[in-house]
């Protein structure tokens, strides 16, 4: 067991640094001459040199990678280029934000995509139909789209609760709850969709099972049936699902914060990445995928726990 | 299934909660005297070191911690604030400045002649725009604790319009070494546990501050929202009392109830031409050509239409704030396309000519659409060229591009040469030189009064009949802001300054 | 075989003679009306963009100041947008780029993946675990960040955009090929091309491509939806050029005269939904179709319906309710299902009758409806089976028309049930205890302690030498035969009245087979059960059953005690049954001499 | 046609050795888990098959029988020994030197339901190997037809999927699949225990008829010894991996020596309740006494 876990912590590092040396070759591709972007419209030519210079642009790319994946590798990841934050500091403060409406979307989507799931699998007809084409229907609608007429109908026509912003939890656990849960939403809507498919999908292969029909001939209830025995074992894909969909989840974030004026680190990489701001693209690539190792490291683990003969082995 | 059962109370709790705290979205920005005003940036803050600062409308963030040497009144003349008078000597390159002595930093230390000197000296070193206004500084001295010499290279017209904004703000001189927390004796002071770097800012009054009295909210909390439609919500949601928000939410903001104003920041825009030398496109050199360009305009329709409106239809480079307007100038080039082409044709261009551009659709696709459109009727055949964003200056720059749309420019007229017209001028990629207009320059820069205003009328007549570019109009940037709260737009500022906020009720 | 058919496969493996249709999967598609609205409106957008020139005179690049957000007119059907041009014209042209660029990124992706999955699956090794670990890698990507630093840094082409999207999601194919290939790679009909002498390509080709191709195509489709949806986001954070036509650089403008002409967004919000829409939903149909799960019964009651009791003549079975020591009363039991145009019966006018103590055999080969007899009795059925029976008497009281709750608290309780395939009629997921304790808690209405000692005490009965470990143990741990006393244990554990066993040892070797049916002898004699064992084995029958009745196509062909079916069986098929044993067909003789039959001349 | 097809020509191996020689072979699997030892499948298992024989072989789940099969098939590695087919070492030939032995070696796989290609059409099948061998297609439809009628299946049959057809009809299909290249030698893998009583008996007597008519061997693996006493002319009884017992096909199936063989003769019931009653009795004397070796039960399910 330690040692798959250190081999896939490894195995992630690794990871880390190749991503983040693709990204840093990409991002250098063009010798943007990011100085300028920088200093700003109104400053002089020299300063922008003189701002290149600081920042070491004037060198040789290999020089300036090298250079990078030491002091990376060490665990300095840098200051922003444009705000001189450094970039640990901006990925501190922005991770809560996505983590939370994330966890939030995840949580949602997994508590509904449960129930409708495994009563559309397990009720034919109308029901099942609904549950469907609603699905089919609430995943074909863009995020953004979903995230705009929430923004405008529960907040600002409605104010029910904040169109913008996000409070840490560590400051008021009410606001903070109020602050992700339209984010969530939006958020959980496509994800909630996918999931409910795919779990009604297995739920529907796992009926069809042997064991089920024994379980029945035992008396068994058929909801107890349903929500212990089909859905635990139902649950190993559907974990496997869900992981994949919290990759997926980053992606809509990006959106979703754009839309709540969130501060997360999918609005982070947006203006980084549009900007230019190569500290902080570099340093939101390396949080999200160890992230993602993480998440796939515990979706083994969880999928392991779920399955017993994974776990023997 | 009893782990399930706790999370689904979780959940409906939260609904619960939600639907509880029904009206509270307003809560937050109750805008009362000694209460909490709440604002908006787009720019995020590039640095609590001066010498880094930005300008434009990231000046919010600066100016509740730190406090300007001098203020401007509304029309643009130098006011008392940290020093009360001011005084140049003959030449224009020293300027002597008398400073209060009751003034201390938020940290203890008393704001003297030593500070100010270290203040200047080190924002004038640094890269940033502020550092750009305050560069012909060469020398500080200190004469005695209320006395400081400011000596410059060059007589700069601008200087004490700039001291009353950014580069004027003094920071403590211990902060200046180590720049990560602002230490200031500004009205405010920044509030750890209500800031989260890169987004959020919270100040509180500082008590020891000089005149309270224009600093009526106990709070102050300002936002980076960079997403216009995340700032327009955040205002009709009640979340804040004031923003810049873009010109197509005007109708929806006056419909939820805002107060909408309009801001002139100096900003000009239009088709800026860049290769006056004609290294690209030869057309270019010649005035007729240039002049051409400038009939082919329809700049009322153009405001009109592709800007909603805000925007002063204009063909000069300067504004109405600023001294060297002359309002008969705009009279110039009236839109004439069939003129324009009998120029283009004059000057040996009857089929017009091919010029390549930056598309910039992604960021001003109005103004883009306009441009190639109307350059197109009058024969000139725009190849527009695809490149990312963040190359958009710096190609300029490096001269890539003959002419573009642009947008620049100050409300000081003096500002604006340096930002367009000089040799040196950061948006002269070129380095065009006119003798007439160095000559004119010079002069300007060594007179004072209604001399000055005089010459900086010729200068702009001149480089109008010169058609240096093609202004279509003056920018006009909006503010919008809550009913709590009562603000007034202040010339020379790009966001109205923090003393022209104030309670509603008052 | 004893499985219930779940779908319209009833008829397929029963005549030879009838000309059953190739079902091809476009065709089966294309009778499901979903997927043809959907192919249907795909279709159309595709035919749209590809014609717009010949639909529209306008120019979707061509903007004009003068027509800036101009409404609905003659000459703008839907007005014009924030620069001023023809909002169809755009939506027509828009879709060429839209969907062109999405193909982009579809054929990236297969470019990649497939090759990728075929090789890695198909040959395994080395090569395999380089390309699942590139996989790995690739999908831990963040990909909208990559696609931000890409749009923003390199290109703000769409296609550009969508290539590196088909890059980013080319795993999901690579996977899905790989894990195609490694399934099929697996089965005996390419072991048999193997052994025909096929080379590795024309195995790749004939044998293993088509069985990726239709979840390919799924997958597709998926990816198709998912390309227009990230152009749409991309439009979205304001990366991307206006510029050019495409719905992504609609909904940009649309963004920037969000509040100024809110119906700009509504086009192509609409298109890419219908889109995305049709491309989800056809891939729903397309999986249903292929799992054959599209036509999904409700299901209607559990009960058995009233039937009419058999009429004089129905000889061969037999029905006795009187006697005090019948235990089960069957008359007339129909088991139906429906199928294309009618229903199928497949139990059809059964009646037997089990007593106290008895042990009846089930008797026939596949499809003459025994197991569908046994299931029936049970409540077992598919739910879109139809059940009827004139009576069905268990212990004197009327089962017909029992719900779904007075079923259960006979189920497990009084009628038990032994299945077929041990290994797969335990769930993997829990223990062998917990899910042997379930029942006996519920219908005991014991402690969990007490469950345990009863079923560690059973376990022990059923021959099990360790009940402790086993008890603790999941399903995979235990072999076989002593799966099939875990679930003897469990059927007997609640001291049931009547033990239905459908074929219990065919899945099992002979010597344990012998085992086993040791066991149900002697618990049967020991607790007095009732017992009806399906089997298809004369053998069996001799071994362990008082009473026969032989099956053939869903009828009770004889009735008889085992002595007299043996010595003289009175119905044809039985005999023609019992003469197919070769159990007493003498043995071969040795090869005698040794023929030299050499190789015969190719017929070539 | 079909006779002047089978016409036998001349001998082109003139040694009297058998058709195929399996000398000591082992199979190794290497395990899954870490560290854990490797699978032994077969441990030395040595057989010969003459020309025009059947080798019955007979053992449970698990014994090796199916994985000796697959070796010969080339569809197993091979750890060491040696597997000779007329002379000529198969054993050790790669993918492309076996794919010349199709034409000598064929197969009939158990579960006819997986071992027919379900998208093809039964032409397809059958043509699959004729095309690959490089006869013509109208040649290759004709000898479909010739075949199918062999096998004593409708003609028309050729243009239907597998599955429309019974699981015994489907076997022929297989059957019909092995026989098309004309082999000298079908490893029959359980070809009847997924069959119908009445079908189980009719597969078998189809496989005996084209063995005298065509000479060809049959390794007959089974785990069913009435089966194989009614096929093979020989019986090899597997246990663990190894050949605990050959010999003529009615002395090991009514007299074996060996325990294990008696124990799985004993275990089979017998269709007559009377004998049925008796052979219990024998068995459970039988395993009394031979309980202190310990059951024969498989580990693995």
């Amino acid at each position: 067991m330690a040692v798959f876990l250190i081999r896939r912590l490894l195995a992630g590092i690794l990871l880390v640094i190749l991503v983040a040396s693709a990204t840093y070759i990409l991002l250098n591709y063009t010798g943007s001459d990011v100085a300028r972007n920088i200093v700003g419209e109104t400053a002089t030519p020299e300063q922008a040199l003189a701002k290149a210079a600081e920042l070491g642009l004037d060198r040789p790319l290999g020089a300036r990678y090298f250079d990078w994946l030491g002091t990376t590798l060490s665990g300095d990841l840098g200051k922003s280029w444009f705000n001189n934050v450094p970039v640990s500091t901006t990925l501190f403060n922005g991770l809560p934000v996505t983590l939370s409406i994330i966890f939030g979307a995840l949580i949602l989507s997994a508590l509904v995509s449960v129930i409708l799931g495994s009563l559309a699998a397990v009720r034919a007809g109308w029901f099942d139909k609904t549950v469907q084409a609603s699905a089919v229907l609430a995943d074909s609608i863009p995020g953004f789209l979903v995230a705009l007429v929430l923004a405008m109908v529960v907040a600002v026509n409605l104010g029910w609760l904040p169109a913008t912003g996000f409070v840490p939890f560590q400051r008021s656990a009410v606001e903070w709850l109020r602050s992700i849960t339209l984010p969530s939403v939006a958020l959980a809507f496509g994800a909630t969709a996918a999931t409910t498919l795919q779990l009604r999908g297995s739920m529907l292969d796992v009926l069809k099972l042997d064991y089920v029909r024994t379980l029945r001939s035992r008396g068994l209830s058929d909801r107890r049936i349903v929500f212990k025995h089909v859905l635990r074992n139902a649950a190993p894909p559907a974990v496997t699902v869900l992981s994949l969909q919290f990759i997926g989840l980053v992606g809509g974030a990006v959106i979703v914060e754009k839309v709540f004026g969130l501060r997360g680190i999918g609005s982070i990489a947006t203006s980084a990445a549009v900007q230019g701001d190569a500290p902080v693209v570099l340093g939101v690539v390396i949080v999200m995928v160890l992230i993602v190792v993480v998440v796939n490291l515990i979706a083994d683990l969880a999928y392991g726990w779920l399955n017993p003969k994974v776990r023997a082995e | 299934m009893k782990r399930k059962l706790i999370l689904a109370g979780a959940v409906s709790l939260a609904l619960a909660m939600s639907a509880c705290g029904g009206s509270g979205g307003a809560a937050s920005g109750g805008a009362k005297a000694g209460g909490t005003l709440n604002l908006a940036v787009s720019q995020s803050l590039k640095s609590w070191d001066l010498a880094e600062a930005s300008m434009g409308n990231a000046e919010q963030y600066y100016e509740p911690v730190f406090d300007a040497l001098l203020h401007m009144d509304a029309k643009g003349a130098p006011t008392a604030n940290l020093a009360t008078s001011w005084d140049y000597d003959a030449s224009l390159t020293t300027l002597t400045l008398k400073l209060r002595t009751d003034v201390k930093f938020s940290d203890g230390t008393p704001l003297d002649a030593e500070a100010v000197k270290a203040n200047l000296l080190h924002t004038k070193a640094g890269k940033g725009e502020a550092a750009a206004l305050i560069k012909a500084i060469s020398d500080v001295q200190v004469t005695n604790p209320s006395t400081v010499v400011v000596k410059l290279s060059t007589p700069t017209p601008s200087l004490l319009r700039s001291l009353a904004n950014v580069p004027g703000m003094i920071a403590s001189p211990k902060s200046l070494t180590s720049p990560q927390v602002p230490v200031g004796s500004g009205p405010y002071t920044l509030d750890a546990a209500t800031t989260t770097a890169g987004t959020e800012y919270g100040f509180v009054a500082n008590p020891n501050y000089w005149e309270k009295n224009s600093y009526p909210f106990e709070k102050v909390d300002i936002k980076t929202m960079s997403d216009p439609t995340a700032r327009t919500n955040a205002l009709l949601s009640g979340q804040l009392d004031g923003a810049g928000i873009s010109p197509d939410r005007v109708d929806a903001a006056k419909a939820g109830g805002l107060k909408v104003d309009t801001v002139t920041p100096g900003v000009v825009e239009g088709l800026y031409i860049w290769d006056k030398k004609g290294a690209i496109v030869p057309a270019l050199a010649d005035v007729r050509v240039r002049q051409a360009l400038n009939y082919a305009f329809d700049s009322a329709s153009i405001v009109k239409i592709a800007k909603k409106g805000l925007g002063t239809p204009t063909t000069q480079h300067f504004t109405s704030d600023s001294e060297a307007f002359v309002p008969e100038l705009d009279q110039t080039y009236k839109y004439d396309p069939a003129k324009a082409k009998a120029l283009l044709a004059e000057a040996g261009y009857a089929n017009g000519f091919d010029v390549v551009m930056p598309d910039i659709s992604s960021l001003f696709p109005e103004m883009q659409a306009a441009m190639v459109e109307q350059l197109g009727n009058v024969g000139v055949r725009v190849k527009l060229d695809k490149i990312p964003f963040d190359q958009f200056m710096p190609s300029i720059l490096a001269g890539k591009y003959a002419m573009s749309y642009f947008k620049t420019g100050g409300a000081d007229p003096w500002i604006a040469i340096q930002l367009i017209v000089s040799k040196q001028a950061t948006w002269n990629p070129f380095h065009y030189e006119d003798q007439h207009v160095t000559d004119l320059l010079s002069r300007i820069s060594t007179s004072t009064g209604s001399a000055q205003v005089a010459l900086y009328k010729e200068l702009n007549t001149y480089l109008v009949q010169q058609a240096w570019d093609a202004p279509w109009d003056v920018v006009k940037d909006v503010y919008a802001s809550s009913k709590n709260v009562q603000v007034t737009m202040h010339p020379f500022y790009q966001t109205p300054p923090l003393f022209n906020f104030k309670p509603a009720s008052q | 075989m004893t499985i219930p058919p779940i779908d319209g496969t009833v008829t397929a493996t029963a005549a030879s003679g009838e000309t059953a249709k190739r079902r091809h999967i476009v065709v089966r598609l294309l009778q499901d009306p979903v997927a043809i609205c959907c192919i249907f409106v795909l279709l159309l957008l595709t035919a749209a963009s590809v014609l717009a020139p010949f639909l529209t005179d306008q120019d979707p690049i061509k903007s004009s100041l003068a027509e800036t957000l101009a409404p609905m007119s003659q000459q703008h059907p839907l007005g014009a947008d924030g620069v001023g041009r023809d909002v169809v014209a755009r939506l027509l042209y828009g879709g060429q780029t839209s969907l062109a660029a999405a193909c982009v990124a579809v054929l990236v992706a297969f470019a990649v993946g497939v090759p990728a999955g075929l090789f890695g699956g198909y040959y395994r090794g080395r090569a395999d675990a380089i390309l699942a670990w590139a996989s790995n890698f690739i999908m831990a990507v963040p990909a909208i960040i990559i696609l931000l630093v890409v749009m923003a840094a390199v290109s703000q082409s769409t296609y550009v955009a969508m290539a590196v999207l088909g890059l980013i999601v080319s795993p999901s194919v690579y996977r899905l090929v790989r894990a195609s290939v490694v399934s099929v790679r697996e089965e005996l009909f390419v072991d048999a091309a193997k052994v025909s002498g096929l080379s590795d390509a024309r195995i790749m080709r004939r044998h293993i491509l088509p069985v990726v191709q239709a979840p390919s195509i799924i997958q597709a489709a998926q990816i198709f939806g998912v390309s227009i949806g990230i152009q749409a986001g991309i439009a979205f954070l304001g990366l991307g050029s206006p510029t050019e036509a495409s719905w992504g650089a609609m909904l940009n403008d649309a963004f920037a005269n969000i509040y100024s002409a809110p119906l700009l967004l509504l086009w192509p919000a609409l298109i890419i939904c219908m889109t995305t829409a049709s491309l989800a939903l056809l891939a729903n149909s397309l999986r249903d179709s292929l799992s054959g799960s599209r036509r999904r019964p409700t299901r209607h009651s559990d009960r058995v319906r009233d039937g009419a009791p058999s009429s004089e003549g129905s000889a061969a079975g037999d029905f006795a309710e009187v006697a005090d020591d019948v235990l089960l009363a069957v008359d007339n039991l129909k088991v139906d299902y429906p199928v294309d145009g009618g229903r199928r019966t497949v139990v059809d006018g059964v009646s037997l009758t089990v007593r106290r103590g008895q042990v009846l055999g089930l008797v026939g080969e596949s499809g003459s409806g025994k197991s569908q007899t046994a299931f029936s009795l049970l409540g077992l059925l598919p739910p879109e089976a139809r059940v009827s029976a004139g009576r069905l008497l268990f212990d004197g009281a009327e089962m017909k028309g029992l719900g779904r709750s007075a079923m259960n608290r006979l189920r497990g309780k009084r009628i038990a049930y032994v299945p077929q395939e041990p290994m797969s009629n335990l769930d993997p997921s829990f223990t062998i205890g917990s899910q042997l304790a379930e029942p006996v808690r519920q219908h005991m209405k014991v402690s969990a302690k007490e469950a345990k000692a009863l079923l560690l005490g059973l376990l022990e009965r059923v021959g099990i030498n360790d009940p402790a470990r086993v008890y603790s143990s999941y399903p995979h741990q235990i072999s076989g035969g002593m799966a099939q006393r875990v679930l003897i244990a469990g059927a007997i554990s609640c001291d049931p009245d009547l033990l239905i066993a459908d074929e219990p040892t065919t899945a099992l070797d002979v010597t344990v087979q012998a085992e086993i049916l040791d066991l149900i002898r002697s618990l049967q004699a020991e607790r007095n059960m009732g017992v009806i064992l399906v089997t298809h084995d004369f053998g069996v029958v001799a071994d362990i059953c008082d009473r026969v009745a032989v099956m053939h196509t869903g009828k009770i062909v004889e009735t008889a005690s085992v002595k007299e079916l043996f010595s003289a069986p009175q119905d044809a098929y039985t005999r023609m049954l019992l003469s197919s044993t070769l159990e007493d067909a003498t043995p071969r003789s040795p090869l005698k001499s040794m023929p030299k039959l050499p190789k015969r001349a190719q017929t070539a | 046609m079909i006779a002047s097809v089978e016409v036998p020509a001349e001998s082109h191996n003139g040694s009297d050795g058998p058709l195929l020689s399996i000398e000591n072979v082992t199979v190794q699997y290497p395990s899954k888990k870490w560290r854990s030892p490797d699978f032994l499948a077969l441990k030395g298992v040595s057989l010969d098959i003459r020309a025009g024989e059947t080798v019955g072989l007979v053992g449970e789940s698990g014994s090796g029988k199916t994985t000796l099969g697959r070796a010969v098939l080339g569809l197993a590695p091979v750890t060491t020994g040696l597997i000779r087919y007329d002379g000529q070492v198969i054993s050790a030939m790669n993918r492309n030197q076996r794919r010349s032995l199709s034409d000598e070696i064929q197969v009939v796989f158990q579960d006819p339901y997986t071992s027919l290609n379900p998208a093809l059409t039964v032409l397809d099948i059958l043509t699959e190997p004729l095309l690959t061998a490089g006869t013509r297609r109208a040649e290759a439809e004709q000898r479909v037809k010739d075949l199918l009628e062999q096998v004593h299946l409708p003609r028309d049959a050729s243009n239907r999927l597998p599955r429309e057809f019974s699981g015994g009809q489907r076997q022929r299909i297989a059957i019909a699949r092995a026989l098309c290249r004309d082999p000298r030698l079908i490893v029959c893998d359980e070809p009847v225990s997924a069959l119908d009583l009445s079908n189980q008996s009719r597969v078998l007597d189809l496989f005996i008829e084209i063995q005298e008519r065509t000479g060809v061997s049959y390794l007959f693996v089974t785990h069913d010894l009435s089966v194989v006493r009614y096929i093979s002319h020989r019986v090899a009884v597997m246990y663990k991996g190894e050949i605990i017992e050959t010999g003529d096909a009615a002395k090991v199936t009514t007299q074996p020596k060996e325990a294990y063989t008696q124990k799985l003769l004993l275990a089979a019931p017998v269709p007559d309740p009377a004998r049925q009653a008796s052979r219990r009795a024998a068995r459970q004397k039988f395993s009394a006494k031979l309980h202190v070796a310990g059951p024969f039960e498989n580990p693995a399910s």
